[in-house]
């Protein structure tokens, strides 16, 4: 199925890069042959999308070569290095969010046909380009940054989780374009922290840890779990296999009064009516695709908007946030998936954990020092985050940025804590200790909403779950029975028999 | 192929420049003294005899109603925001104050003071903090406000005379030992409370959390407008202190009495290491900085520079200075 | 493809449809032009006969302000804000006037070439001084604004110099008809001429890239600092346009700097542009500037008390933009 | 157009109505004073019904806007402050083709056609500085305190502190500083200059005066023979401070009610027969008793001190000082 020639594309090796005391990249080498797609993997903070910046020039390295096409490069910016044929689609959208499409486009000297014929292969053929790019959501702008780079048609196209921010379904579009690229002239370098994606379509991966490269492997057959070796080092024996089954499955005892009620919840746009019970002791699973209401649910939850109708019962009681401070003192906590909209970046890890505290009037005065930073130390070590780099949290690996914005809240003790996709883009040793603390805190007897686009985390850590589709839950599914494929049945709505879109579309294109 | 770069991994990582823009970077009070230092040495070569007690006295003097209002700007600039009405609020309390003590006797007068600052403070945090309209438009258009108010109250007061309480005389011009400006009786412990509550009280972090990343900040139950308008009231009513200050370094009042403090006051807190896009900063650099210019004013009219001279080099040597001070720290 | 040419027929619009997308996409500028008639009517209720020659006036006592206005806009959309507008003004005008007086027409026309390229000059010395030294904008501006204050004052310690007779006549009077002020005029062509060229141009498409969003415009592959130069020699040269506009209309130059550099920041806000970056135009600015002015002159004519008159414009200035936030506010939420 | 203009209107009875531009100093002792007095002269007339005062801080470009929209809203007669003698020339020539009078007081214009009643601010520094250049005795170290520079009186001003020091060569500027007429800056930039330990003789300052002073008193300064204007602070402190040698030269700010007394006269047909009046400085010293008489004829210790004493201007005002502090227009 792939050729491969045997002159290499892109050679880089022994990229190092420090920023300030921390070491990004050591020794890093990455050799890519034409026409492969050729996976870039490692742990959060491991240095992926160091060596991507550098590779497409948008970082300058303190060492090291690079070829392409057996000739010298060192690009200076992302400009030059178009021009060289290295093209990157970077972690964060690189759109200007007051220009519309178009002119985003021709910034970039990008012929709109071309990107608008990628749209389509890539599932949004109905994208407007005069839209302005602030009013689209993150995964159409990760799109549109996609179908940008390809449109480019550049030698070497580099993907720096392009899928972590996809829903299910756009997912599979992608993956299926990027499968399109093996054995043609050109190359892809794909990193995800999804081995699933790995092994679909990948040739080859080169893995990195802690700033060096420390192995290449072919992919196939048992490939994932050299991987993951190599990705962790000493780690991958730590990691616990939580795979065993949802530890508190079956701890809510009928009896129970539930912790949150939601009754007909609706907001101004998508969101329609959702109704549902989260019990104390449980992790509840929510379920949708892109843009069936999850967001509007959430932001309703978290006190930061207001329902246009239905009602909210906390232990029975109605409530009404007006502010995300009420639904904190109702103990309804937040973990967006966005860690930009959580933290203090410039802060220190300790006062980002301690924010909540110093939020109400009353504690504006003199802060209990001790008291404190027992806390603080508490919530590090439970979560175990990686301090050496403390004094701003900008510094910290955005794995070990997650994990903030959660200790957060556990510094505080944990009634309810509603979760927006917490393990988008981080690695699997992170996502294993995550899945864990979210078990822990149920079986402390805190009640999580847990939404997740990974449907396999269904079963690795929720109780059961709920499926939203079109603003409404149209489904409620025990974990045992929550495999991947009734679920994602159950959030396109089929009955059990019906084929699910994406596939077929997958296939005939 | 060709070479990146040079690796400098091997290195001792704790004697990396790096490490020093680090250190000097937490610790803006080191190339701030630096360059304070400097510019005594500066002072006493181009006139000597000049640098001694008495004369520190009287730098000090002038520099502490400067380091109030920068301070202002300081609380509002950690917020991303800035105060402009500091001039128009800290002249109006001063002037309402220096009109009443004929007529109400000064315990009155200063709490009346107070009191017009604080209302202007109360408006300008509703507004910016409420209301969300930019701070720089806020507090602009309030020192419009504030001025064309005391501009018409003068009218009427016209005949009430212009009375400086004799407390506010001692702390504003007078000296303790011959050289002490008594005003730091006020200012230290007064710099004591901002500089301990900046970085112990939760207020003080939440100003930074604002300034930092205000959505973060609201996610985690802090209301902002509540901070907002504390923070624009404790900016006026430190702008009220400095504004009796200077009424009595001046032993007068009048409704612009401390406008021209307005773009220095900005320039302090920035020269202090305060980052004017929010959530770095601190006062101890802002005093500093307040130093740093009264010093340069003093040594620009030691020089007898004329006037035109004098604006060019005290723009040119900001620039210079905070052009100095990004390199050395490596932040912007 | 055929998603594609679709899309094509969606986009094939009348002129009247135009016309309304205009108009939902810029409710800022439309609101501002209902601003601008509300008050004229005001000002007719007050002083009936207020009419062609108030015209006239307005035209050409709002040239400076607004050409200063367009040049505070350009920074501030990408991503900047210039504190030195007032002093650049009164350096170029100074320059201008010293150098006209008593000089030809033709010399005239040199010089006032020249004083383009010296605003040009002004702002990009403070774009490259903020690009190299990394200092913020306002405070590398805030400083330079002393600068060019103190060397205007260096050229001249008093008002003086003097303006060629054709400069002074192309911004006073009407055109063609009465009603039409040779300054709008103006204005209208220096705008045409070199904004809205420069809007459609990859050039303009990247000072909003760059005030919108650095980093995306850095990885679109636009030269960020070069471009940062580029939008304060812009700045730079409407300020000297302002600059002229002052020589042109008193007939000589004060190195005093006015009250421009506040005003201008008050009017973009005003205008819509966002202080942000990467948001508005400059026509709401200009517009900005027109409804000041007779917000001003309605409070003359009323015969407030002038000290409140103050008042009232600092309330005017918080109002409204208290209401456009409001406005935004709800335009978000449908 | 046929309607007739607000002046002319109201039958037999004469209605003018009066506008007056003023560009700056919003807030300012002396302009507001200015203002007022123009208010209680016109109620004096009795042929004045309105006067419009347009009263902020701009340049002369937006001076020329203020006259401009003057001629549009169709006053009878137009007064200016001017902010510069020659930049408003084509607004005025624009009123007198309209056929409305312009007056400018406190500083003169070159427009032809227009009225000049000004204090004549050349002989005011003139005066003033050779006095104090004689009360030096012909020689000595003089500080010489400018009020901003490029502003037309200040300029003025200039010229004839020039000219007498031209005629004492013994006596030398050892310091030269522009105030701002800022008292606060000026109090800034005494203090430098004392504690620089700058010796010095005399000082000649514009209008900043009562400030300087006190600074003297606060540094313990000996005092020097200081030369300044009518403001009621100074007077108060030659009459009372023992030791304090001093001059205060007269610059009233009633020229704003002699103006509108002029304009109404012209508006009456009766203009008078040069268009350039000069209102004459006097010079009111305490080292004679003809000059303590002026002084203590003058002082009012209720007035603010930063407020000028100058009234009332002999045949030219015609109300009384209780009615100028009033600052009641016609109508009010
Ligand atoms: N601008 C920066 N300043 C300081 N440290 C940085 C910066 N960017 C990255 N780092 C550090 O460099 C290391 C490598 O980061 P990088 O983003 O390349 O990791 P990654 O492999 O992409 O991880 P992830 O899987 O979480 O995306 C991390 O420790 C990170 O904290
Ligand atoms: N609303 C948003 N606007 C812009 N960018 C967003 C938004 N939401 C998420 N992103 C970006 O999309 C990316 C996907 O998340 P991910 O967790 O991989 O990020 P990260 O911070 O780079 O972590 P790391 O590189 O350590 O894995 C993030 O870089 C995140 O900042
Ligand atoms: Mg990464
Ligand atoms: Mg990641």
């Amino acid at each position: 199925m792939t050729t491969v020639g045997t002159e290499l594309l892109l050679d880089a090796r022994d990229i190092s890069k420090r920023y300030g005391a921390v070491v990004a990249l050591r020794s890093a080498s990455l050799a890519v042959r034409p026409g492969e797609v050729h996976a870039l993997m490692g742990a959060n903070g491991a240095g992926k999308s160091t060596l991507v910046k550098i590779l497409s020039g948008g970082v300058r390295a303190d060492g090291g070569t690079i070829s392409v096409r057996g000739r010298p490069y060192g690009a200076h910016s992302p400009a030059e290095a178009r021009r060289g044929g290295v093209v990157s689609v970077y972690q964060e959208p690189a759109l200007i969010p007051d220009l519309d499409v178009r002119s985003n486009l021709r910034l970039t000297a990008t012929a709109v046909e071309p990107v608008r014929h990628w749209l389509a292969e890539l599932g949004l053929p109905d994208l407007d380009v005069s839209s302005m790019v602030r009013d689209l959501p993150l995964a159409s702008l990760r799109v549109i940054d996609l179908a940008r780079a390809l449109a480019i048609e550049p030698d070497v196209l580099m993907l720096d989780e392009i899928t972590a921010a996809l829903p299910a379904n756009l997912t599979e579009r992608v993956l299926e374009v990027v499968a399109r690229h093996r054995g043609t002239e050109r190359s892809i370098i794909f990193i995800s922290h999804r081995l699933i994606e790995i092994g679909v379509v990948c040739d080859r991966a080169t893995v990195l840890r802690e700033g060096a490269t420390v192995g290449v492997v072919d992919v196939g057959a048992g490939s994932d779990d050299r991987i993951v070796r190599l990705m962790l080092g000493e780690i991958s024996r730590r990691a616990p296999a939580v795979a065993a089954g949802p530890a508190g499955a079956g701890a809510r005892t009928p009896e129970t009064a539930p912790r949150l009620t939601a009754r007909g919840l609706s907001a101004a746009t998508r969101l329609r009516d959702v109704s549902f019970d989260l019990y104390p002791g449980e992790v509840l699973g929510l379920v949708a695709l892109e843009g069936q209401g999850q967001d509007e649910l959430f932001d309703i939850l978290a006190g930061s908007e207001r329902p246009a109708g239905g009602e909210l019962l906390v232990d029975g009681a109605h409530v009404s946030f007006h502010h995300p401070a009420d639904a904190i003192r109702a103990g309804l906590v937040y973990v967006p998936a966005d860690r930009a909209e959580a933290l203090l970046m410039q802060r220190s890890v300790r006062e980002n954990i301690a924010l909540p505290f110093s939020g109400p009037v009353g504690a504006w005065g003199l802060i209990n020092v001790r008291g404190e930073r027992r806390k603080v130390d508490a919530a590090v070590r439970t979560l175990q985050i990686d301090t050496r780099a403390a004094a701003e949290v900008r510094r910290l690996s955005g794995g070990n940025q997650q994990k903030v914005t959660i200790a957060r809240w556990v510094a505080g003790g944990v009634r309810t804590m509603l979760c927006f996709d917490p393990t988008r883009g981080i690695d699997i040793g992170t996502k294993q200790q995550i899945y864990q603390l979210l078990r822990e805190l149920a079986a402390a007897g805190a009640a999580v909403l847990l939404y997740t686009s990974e449907l396999k985390e269904i079963q690795l850590a929720c109780d059961r779950a709920i499926v939203v589709f079109n603003g409404r839950v149209v489904a409620e599914i025990p974990a045992l029975e929550a495999d991947e494929p009734t679920l994602l049945r159950a959030a396109y709505d089929l009955k059990p028999d019906e084929a699910i879109p994406e596939l077929a579309v997958g296939e005939t294109a | 192929m060709t070479s990146v770069g040079t690796g400098t991994a091997e290195r001792n990582p704790w004697l990396t420049r790096a490490t020093w823009r680090r250190i000097l970077r937490d610790q803006p009070l080191i190339p701030l003294s630096g360059l304070l230092i400097a510019l005594v040495i500066v002072l006493q070569l181009v006139q000597p005899g000049i640098v001694t007690a008495s004369w520190a006295g009287v730098i000090v003097r002038q520099a502490v109603p400067l380091a109030i209002l920068a301070g202002c700007q300081t609380l509002a600039m950690l917020t991303g925001g800035i105060d402009l009405s500091v001039g128009a609020v800290a002249s109006m309390a001063a002037f309402v104050m220096a009109t009443l003590v004929n007529g109400q006797g000064p315990v009155v007068a200063v709490l009346a003071g107070l009191g017009v600052a604080l209302a202007a403070g109360v408006v300008t945090g509703v507004g910016i903090g409420v209301f969300k309209v930019h701070p720089l438009i806020m507090t602009l258009g309030m020192s419009l406000v504030v001025l064309g108010l005391v501009a018409v109250y003068q009218l009427a007061m016209v005949l009430s005379g212009v009375v400086i309480p004799d407390p506010i005389l001692w702390l504003g011009s007078e000296t303790s030992f011959g050289f002490l400006p008594n005003s730091l009786f006020l200012f230290v412990p007064l710099s004591a409370v901002i500089v301990l509550g900046l970085r112990r009280s939760g207020y003080g972090r939440l100003l930074f959390a604002v300034g930092d990343n205000a959505i973060a900040a609201r996610l985690a139950g802090v209301r902002i407008w509540q901070v907002l308008i504390v923070l624009y009231t404790l900016s006026a009513l430190l702008a009220a202190i400095a504004g009796f200050l200077i009424a009595g370094l001046n032993k007068t009042a009048s409704p612009a009495l401390v406008e021209s403090a307005v773009l220095p006051s900005v320039a302090a807190a920035v020269i202090g290491g305060t980052s004017i896009l929010g959530g770095r900063g601190g006062f101890a650099g802002t005093i500093v900085g307040a130093l740093i210019l009264t010093l340069l004013t003093t040594l620009l009219t030691t020089l007898n520079m004329p006037e035109a001279m004098r604006q060019v080099l005290f723009g040119a040597i900001i620039v210079v200075v905070a052009a100095a001070y990004t390199r050395v720290t490596g932040e912007a | 493809m055929s998603a594609a040419t679709e899309a094509l027929g969606r986009r094939r619009v009348g002129v009247g449809e135009a016309v309304t997308s205009w108009i939902r996409r810029s409710p800022w500028i439309v609101a501002l032009i209902g601003l601008l008639v509300v008050f004229f009517a005001i000002t007719k209720m007050l002083v009936p006969n207020y009419g062609a020659p108030g015209v006239q006036a307005l035209g050409i006592s709002i040239l400076p302000n607004a050409l200063a206005a367009v040049a505070q806009a350009i920074v501030v959309i990408s991503g900047g804000i210039d504190l030195s507008v007032g002093s650049m003004m009164a350096l170029t005008s100074v320059v201008s006037a010293v150098l006209m007086k008593g000089q030809s027409d033709i010399f005239a026309v040199g010089v006032v070439l020249g004083t383009l390229a010296l605003g040009v000059l002004l702002g990009a010395i403070n774009g490259a001084l903020i690009v190299a030294t990394r200092v913020p904008d306002i405070v590398v501006t805030l400083a330079m604004s002393f600068v060019w204050a103190g060397v205007a004052l260096l050229i001249i310690h008093t008002p003086g110099g003097g303006a060629a007779p054709w400069l002074m006549e192309t911004i006073r009077g009407p055109l063609v008809s009465e009603w039409i002020p040779r300054g709008l005029v103006v204005l209208a062509v220096l705008v045409g001429a070199i904004w809205i060229p420069l809007r459609r141009s990859n050039l303009g498409l990247s000072l909003f890239a760059i005030g919108s969003n650095r980093l995306a415009a850095f990885r679109s592959g636009v030269p960020v600092d070069r471009m940062k130069i580029v939008s304060y020699a812009l700045t730079g040269l409407f300020s000297s346009l302002a600059g002229l506009a002052l020589t042109a209309n008193t007939g000589n130059a004060s190195p005093v700097p006015g009250p421009y550099t506040l005003e201008s920041i008050a009017a973009i806000v005003l205008g819509g542009v966002s202080l942000a970056g990467g948001r508005g135009g400059v026509v709401g600015p200009i517009l900005a500037v027109a409804v000041l002015y007779l917000i001003r002159i309605d409070l003359q004519f009323i015969g407030i008390n002038p000290n409140f008159g103050t008042v009232v414009q600092g309330v005017i200035l918080i109002g409204v933009v208290m209401l456009g936030s409001f406005l935004a506010l709800r335009r978000v939420r449908p | 157009t046929g309607t007739a203009s607000p002046g002319a209107s109201g039958g037999g009875a004469k209605a003018y109505s009066i506008g007056f531009s003023n560009p700056g100093g919003v807030g300012n002792g002396w302009r507001e004073a200015m203002l007022c007095s123009a208010k209680a002269e016109a109620v004096k007339t009795g042929e004045v019904t309105k006067v419009t005062i347009i009263h902020h801080d701009t340049d002369a470009n937006g001076q020329l806007a203020d006259i401009r929209s003057l001629i549009a809203q169709g006053v009878s007669a137009i007064i200016i402050n001017p902010a510069d003698p020659d930049a408003l020339n084509p607004g005025i020539a624009e009123a007198l083709a309209a056929k409305i009078p312009v007056v400018a007081v406190d500083a003169s214009v070159t427009a032809p056609g227009a009225y000049n009643l000004s204090n004549d601010q050349v002989q005011y520094a003139y005066l003033g500085a050779s006095w104090l250049f004689k009360a030096l005795g012909g020689t000595g170290d003089v500080v010489y305190m400018r009020g901003i520079a490029g502003h037309p009186a200040d300029t003025d001003r200039d010229t004839g502190f020039k000219k007498a020091l031209s005629e004492n060569p013994g006596i030398k500027v050892v310091k030269e500083v522009a105030t701002k007429w800022d008292p606060a800056t000026a109090t800034t930039q005494i203090n430098d200059i004392l504690s620089s330990g700058l010796k010095f003789d005399g000082i000649w300052t514009s209008g900043v005066d009562s400030t300087i002073v006190d600074a003297l008193k606060t540094a313990k300064h000996p005092f020097v023979p200081i030369v300044g204007a009518d403001n009621a602070g100074f007077v108060n402190q030659l009459l009372n401070e023992t030791g304090l040698k001093g001059a205060a030269v007269t610059n009233p700010p009633s020229v704003g009610g002699a103006g509108v007394k002029l304009a109404t006269q012209i508006l009456d047909g009766k203009p008078p027969s040069a268009t350039t009046v000069h209102v004459t400085p006097e010079l009111w010293d305490n080292t004679t008793d003809a000059g303590k008489a002026s002084l203590k004829a003058a002082a009012d210790p209720k007035i603010n001190p930063l407020w000028p004493l100058g009234l009332t201007i002999k045949d030219w005002t015609d109300y009384s000082k209780d009615e100028v502090i009033a600052c009641k227009g016609p109508g009010e």
